[in-house]
């Protein structure tokens, strides 16, 4: 391989890595934009997702086959019923305490994450599922350079549901109501904005986003098991962090260039795999303390 | 706490409870009613080697540790409002300082404490300083990606670390002629800690920085407006509360004679977080009850194997619904 | 107040369950981890232990006892492990058999040592165990430099010139990687990467290019089978053409569930699985019919590790700790599944019993 | 004499300018007030003056040195103390531990001395218990010292901040609206308390205020700003007929209506 095949595939390597990252961002993003939570368990609801799609594509598998229809319609199974479990987690877990201190609603959120993951680990005693699909390594061949089918349809679905997340906000009225309560709940509240409903719809699409990378993941990668949604989630969280937390297309640009920092990180003799956590989180840190909205927050009054 | 509306109502609706646990904080707002029960306490823990088996000792020590770490994290989140998830980090720099430095150079455990506490502030001041201008969120996801850091490079610098497989073979120290290496001994060290660990809390928190930590934690820019240099505040919080699990760290490598990098990764971190929080924050005595909940709880629910991390899940959050303020808040009239 | 009374609660149940066992019983702690992300392997060896105290009580015990055994969960964690062994210890077992993970099981050893108990360890085997072992401790697996005489042996056998090693940043893995590598460049060869995957992260195609563009003729992955199985296919997947071999962490049926066609040819360095035993077939049959599941990788190790006490203390004559201990050194090729056990004065297996797998049509299979 | 000049001071959002070349002085020993419309500035000023806000031009003085490039907390150390137009009292502590935040900046003891309990520290401990309950003492809430300060009645919240402010030590009092939300009654008591703060203590005062009634009765001198540029500056009855502030208030008045 040359210099430019590696490059090149590592581009591709970091397209698909930063969708993942980006689609499971966007949900930490989201609801962190509208109640302030850094949501734990975001993660978790990423596994749990992989975990119904590979449930739902075991049950379709006798109608639909195991090629692209049966794992679109249990991706969207997926996406549906993640999404409803979001909500029922924000109704019984988190609404009650939207007006407790930041902490407690914290804790909880790590509550979450704990039931989830060990609910989980439980059902599977631990083991690893094979999440086995009719999709093969077929796909284009430039040279050097392999890139499968399966890479192209993920990045397509993932631009396209960024497209329409990015649509539903700023063009939909629950898209506008998001953004205003976001900016201010009790106004909101004054003008008759159903907010409680606002915030469920948020983590229904939230949610429904991170179970679209779960089983994307699953068709991708092969195999689910119940710890995956612990590196992807601490992650995706830096990524929302690094394109400014609460901001829609933050999430989305943080989670590519952590894909992308990643892949040339591992790339590059002096960092290696071993260390590239390490160059990555301090990137995050550096742009932190310099930039300490995110790429993409706003820039607040200089105070000293 | 302005916000806490919910919780309030929540204790009002258990009148039973509540009335207790007004008598109980009535009695216990009497300094001397405090110090009696302290002394207790620390006279029954004593005698609990002549008593206990070898197994109640580890996990009391278990447990005495996770005080001396809580009241460190407390002083970080429950008096300075710094949410740190990566306090792990400190327990780790003072676990490898005492096991690299006695096992590798051959140094004395007692003489290397204070480098170990040295090197632990270092590492604090180079992580917390530039941080501290950062949003509280942001401080979170920064004190995570730190304490991870410190975990990868101590997995990496495997000549002086011992790599993934950790620091194996630390010598046991020896106090007066006595080698400690006795579970029995460790046991009284970390009692010993423990209670070092409430006084110097109790006093911390009385004084002229205590007060300044929590001016800081509940506004700010007035803390700043009445004179009160928030940097240097913070920066002493961080301090402070790491040195406390620097400490600890020291006795933990002699006590376990090997150390490896799973000690101190991010859950290790987020259960003495939660241990605080649970217990209820700034508050010496939810500081000891949260950890010995921490510690006991799985041990009393061994029988249910792995289902109990997921009761205790469950407990998080039914525990932050109608209790949001911890097992012993800190109760202000 | 309610924390004293958990305290004297948890050594009122203590001090219970030491004065519950009854005299005429020998009692055997089970140590492996049946929480966190090891679980299941430490249910295997707990159930190994098992069959094989059922098949001894069932013919009569040893000197006229029976056995009983009482599980501890190590969680694979130093600080929970050195918990389960003081519980042990102060339930008074006679001896202790299990130690899956090498970094929760070595602080361990200090505290059986200090009560003086015998420890056959059935899995763990990282090489510190020379090092550490005060004596009482007695392993039935081989130690990873046995592995890696078996693995240089292979690579060069498959004219293997440069060679890549990837493992998973925990102790056992990194030990294997690191003497592998030690090895392969003591002899003049080769290491053109020496990489590490994250537990549990499952995009790899990153390090999967940078291995491709140092061009090796063999990848050796030390680690699990199960990010194992996704190293394989996206190494695959990315258009890697050269050999593969695996360490015996990843010697399971999942890595090929996993890993998929991509698995084919992937070679194996392996306990001896019961399945390639000609006294084993029966043994899975018993496992099968008793436990409903398969025997684990170590399953076979920790029946013969159980067994192999029983028989020490037949030997020693007396369920006495030091004798027994004395008998297990004394240990002349016992005959377990796995092959005879005989020790080295470290306490260590003195013979590897390592083989060669190959997965040929979607089965692991024996090479040679 | 003066204690606090200003000039040309200028402070911009983004491309909006707050404060447009502002330029006054406060007199050592005397009561200034600061008045203008809403939105005209006039707590940005303030926030300049304590260094909360850097502004982007101009100088401040205080006490002969320029204070432009020092953080809040070095500026009340160097004795100018202010309270603010929102209440932004300690919630979670009493209203002596709020009191005694003044005492800060005036005293030393670290974390050694607090762990060692030293003979330094116990008197120092004294001495701030004593100047808090003092200033308690001044502004008349000593009773409810042990109370939780946000349990206490509005008023008397203001009453802490003002108490904490002057438990600084400072030889400029900045007031950020003290009017604000107060009932006739204790409007009395703050003219009062004003005045006695400038005559017992000697401390200079500089406030903000809307109510003008206040203003004209406390005011030796007054500076009237709009759109962050000066407009007026003199006595209470020289700025009245300026027809500037007439205009600039024309309507203004009739809502305070007082």
């Amino acid at each position: 391989m040359d210099l430019f095949d590696i490059v090149t595939q590592q581009i591709a390597n970091s397209l698909i890595l930063g969708s993942f990252y980006a689609l499971v961002a966007l949900g930490y993003s989201m609801v962190y934009g509208i109640i302030k939570l850094l949501n734990f368990a975001h993660g978790d609801i990423y596994m749990v997702g992989a975990f119904i799609g590979f449930t739902a594509l075991s049950l379709l598998v006798g109608f639909l086959g195991d090629g692209w229809l049966g794992i679109s319609a249990s991706l969207i199974l997926s996406m549906i019923a993640t999404g409803f479990l979001g909500v029922g987690i924000q109704r019984l877990a988190y609404r009650p305490l939207l007006s407790a201190p930041r902490l407690s609603i914290l804790i909880t959120a790590m509550g979450v994450s704990l039931l989830l993951f060990n609910t989980v680990m439980a059902a599977t005693i631990g083991e690893y599922k094979a999440f086995e699909t009719g999709l093969g390594f077929e796909g284009l061949d430039f040279g050097n350079i392999h890139i499968s089918y399966t890479q192209i349809v993920l990045v397509l679905a993932t631009a396209l549901l960024m497209v329409a997340l990015t649509l539903f906000i700023n063009k939909t009225i629950y898209g506008k109501a998001m953004r205003a309560i976001s900016i201010d709940m009790d106004a909101c509240r004054l003008m008759g904005i159903d907010v409680n409903k606002v915030i469920a719809l948020t983590f229904f699409v939230g949610s429904a986003l991170a179970a679209a990378a779960g089983v994307m993941a699953g068709v991708y990668y092969g195999s689910i098991h119940f710890f995956m949604g612990f590196i992807i989630g601490l992650k995706a969280f830096t990524a929302a962090v690094f394109g400014g937390i609460g901001i829609i297309p933050g999430a989305m640009l943080g989670g590519l260039l952590l894909g992308t920092l990643e892949s040339f990180g591992t790339q590059l003799s002096w960092i290696g795999t071993e260390w590239k956590d390490v160059f990555s989180f301090g990137l995050l840190i550096l742009i932190l303390v310099f930039k300490p909205n995110g790429l993409m927050g706003r820039t607040e009054i200089e105070r000293m | 706490m302005a916000a806490n509306d919910g919780s309030g109502a929540a204790v009002a609706r258990r009148t039973g409870l509540a009335g207790v646990e007004d008598r109980l904080a009535a009695f216990f707002d009497d300094r001397r009613h405090r110090y009696a029960v302290f002394a207790a306490l620390i006279l029954a823990g004593l005698l609990v080697p002549r008593v206990g088996s070898n197994y109640t000792l580890e996990i009391l020590t278990n447990s005495f540790l996770y005080i001396v770490l809580c009241l460190g994290l407390n002083i970080i989140v429950g008096y300075a409002g710094l949410l740190d998830l990566g306090f792990a980090a400190f327990f780790a720099v003072g676990a490898y300082s005492t096991g690299i430095l006695t096992s590798t150079f051959g140094w004395n455990f007692w003489l290397a404490i204070p480098p170990a506490l040295l090197f632990t502030v270092i590492v604090r001041v180079i992580i917390g300083a530039p941080t501290l201008r950062l949003r509280s969120d942001y401080l979170a996801i920064v004190t995570l990606g730190a304490g991870e850091m410190i975990r990868i490079i101590a997995r990496n610098m495997k000549d002086l670390t011992g790599g993934a497989s950790g620091l194996i073979g630390i010598q046991r120290p020896s106090l007066f002629g006595l080698e400690l290496n006795q579970i029995s001994h460790y046991y009284y060290i970390f009692l010993a800690l423990a209670v070092l660990a409430v006084f110097a809390s109790d006093r911390l928190e009385h004084s002229r920085l205590g007060r300044a930590w929590k001016y800081v934690r509940d506004d700010e820019d007035a803390a700043e407006a009445m004179g009160i240099d928030r940097v240097a505040v913070k920066l002493s919080a961080y301090i402070i509360g790491a040195l406390f699990a620097g400490l600890a760290g020291c006795f933990y490598a002699a006590k376990m004679t090997a150390i490896s990098p799973e000690t101190f990764q991010f859950m290790q971190s987020i259960m003495i977080l939660v241990a605080v929080v649970l217990g209820g924050m700034g508050k010496i005595a939810g500081m000891v009850v949260g950890a010995m909940a921490m510690v006991l709880f799985p041990e009393v629910f061994r029988e249910i194997g792995s289902m109990r991390m997921l009761v205790f899940g469950l407990i998080l959050i039914v525990m932050m619904i109608f209790r949001p303020q911890g097992i012993w808040p800190d109760r202000r009239h | 107040m309610k924390k004293i009374g958990l305290v004297f609660a948890a050594a009122a149940l203590a001090t219970c369950l030491a004065a519950g066992a009854a005299l005429a019983d020998i009692k055997v702690g089970i140590m492996v981890p049946t929480t966190g992300s090891e679980a299941t392997y430490g249910k295997d060896m707990e159930n190994a232990v098992k069959m094989a105290m059922d098949e001894i009580n069932a013919k009569g015990g040893v000197l006229g006892q029976k056995f009983i055994t009482t599980t501890a969960d190590d969680g694979c964690d130093p600080q929970m492990a050195t918990a389960a062994a003081s519980k042990l210890t102060s339930e008074d077992v006679t001896a202790v058999v299990g130690g899956y993970c090498s970094g929760a099981t070595l602080p361990t050893l200090k505290i059986y040592a200090d009560a003086g108990i015998p420890f056959v360890i059935t899995a763990a085997n990282s090489s510190k165990f020379s090092d550490m072992n005060p004596g009482n401790a007695f392993l039935v697996n081989a130690i990873g430099s046995f592995q890696v005489e078996t693995a240089v042996e292979l690579f060069k056998k498959q004219g293997v010139k440069k060679l890549a090693i990837v493992h998973q940043g925990d102790g056992y893995s990194e030990d294997l990687a690191s003497l592998t590598q030690k090895k392969w460049k003591e002899l003049g060869n080769e290491v053109v990467a020496y990489e590490l995957v994250n537990k549990g992260e499952q995009d790899q195609s990153a390090l999967v290019t940078r291995l491709k563009s140092k061009n090796p003729d063999m990848v050796f992955w030390t680690a699990y089978y199960a990010d194992g199985g996704l190293l394989i296919k996206q190494l695959r997947q990315g258009g890697y053409k050269g050999k593969i071999t695996v360490g015996d962490g990843s010697t399971d049926a999942k890595l090929i569930q996993i890993g998929g066609k991509a698995t084919e040819g992937v070679y194996a360095l392996a306990n001896p699985l019961p399945e390639f035993l000609t006294t084993g077939q029966k043994f899975i049959a018993d496992y099968k019919a008793k436990f409903k599941t398969d025997p684990g990788p170590y399953s076979a190790l920790t029946y013969d590790g159980m067994l192999l006490l029983a028989d020490a203390i037949k030997r020693a004559g007396a369920v006495d700790r030091k004798a027994i201990i004395a008998a297990l050194k004394k240990t002349d090729k016992f005959p377990g599944l796995s092959g005879p056990v005989t020790f080295t004065d470290k306490n260590l297996l003195a013979n590897s019993n390592f083989v060669v797998l190959q997965v040929k049509d979607g089965k692991w299979s024996l090479v040679k | 004499m003066a204690i606090l000049e200003v000039k040309d001071l200028t402070l911009r959002f983004g491309g909006l300018e707050v404060i447009d070349t502002l330029s006054f002085d406060v007199e050592e020993g005397g009561i200034v007030s600061l008045i203008g419309p809403n939105g005209a500035g006039k707590t940005s000023v303030f926030n300049c003056l304590t260094g909360f806000y850097r502004a982007n031009a101009g100088d401040i003085r205080f006490r002969n040195e320029s204070i432009m490039s020092l953080k809040p907390h070095k500026i009340t150390a160097r004795g100018m103390a202010r309270t603010f137009q929102n209440l932004r009292l300690f919630k979670q502590m009493t209203v002596i531990e709020n009191v005694k935040s003044g005492m800060h900046c005036r005293t030393r003891e670290g974390a050694l001395g607090a762990l060692l309990r030293s003979a330094g520290q116990r008197r120092e401990e004294a001495e701030i218990e004593r100047v808090a309950e003092e200033c308690l003492a001044f502004v008349g809430i000593l009773e409810h010292k042990d109370r939780l300060a946000r349990n206490l009645p509005y008023g008397d919240q203001r009453r802490v901040e003002w108490a904490r402010a002057l438990a600084t030590r400072p030889k400029l009092l900045l007031f950020d609206e003290p009017a604000a939300g107060l009932n006739y009654d204790e409007k009395e008591r703050l003219i009062d308390l004003i005045r006695r703060i400038r005559e017992e203590l000697s401390i200079t005062i500089f406030l903000i205020e809307h109510d003008m009634g206040l203003v004209m009765k406390v005011s030796e001198k007054v500076v009237v700003i709009d759109y962050g540029k000066k407009i007026a500056e003199g006595g209470c009855a020289e700025v009245q007929s300026n027809p500037k502030v007439i205009e600039a208030y024309l309507g203004k008045e009739d809502e305070d209506g007082n």
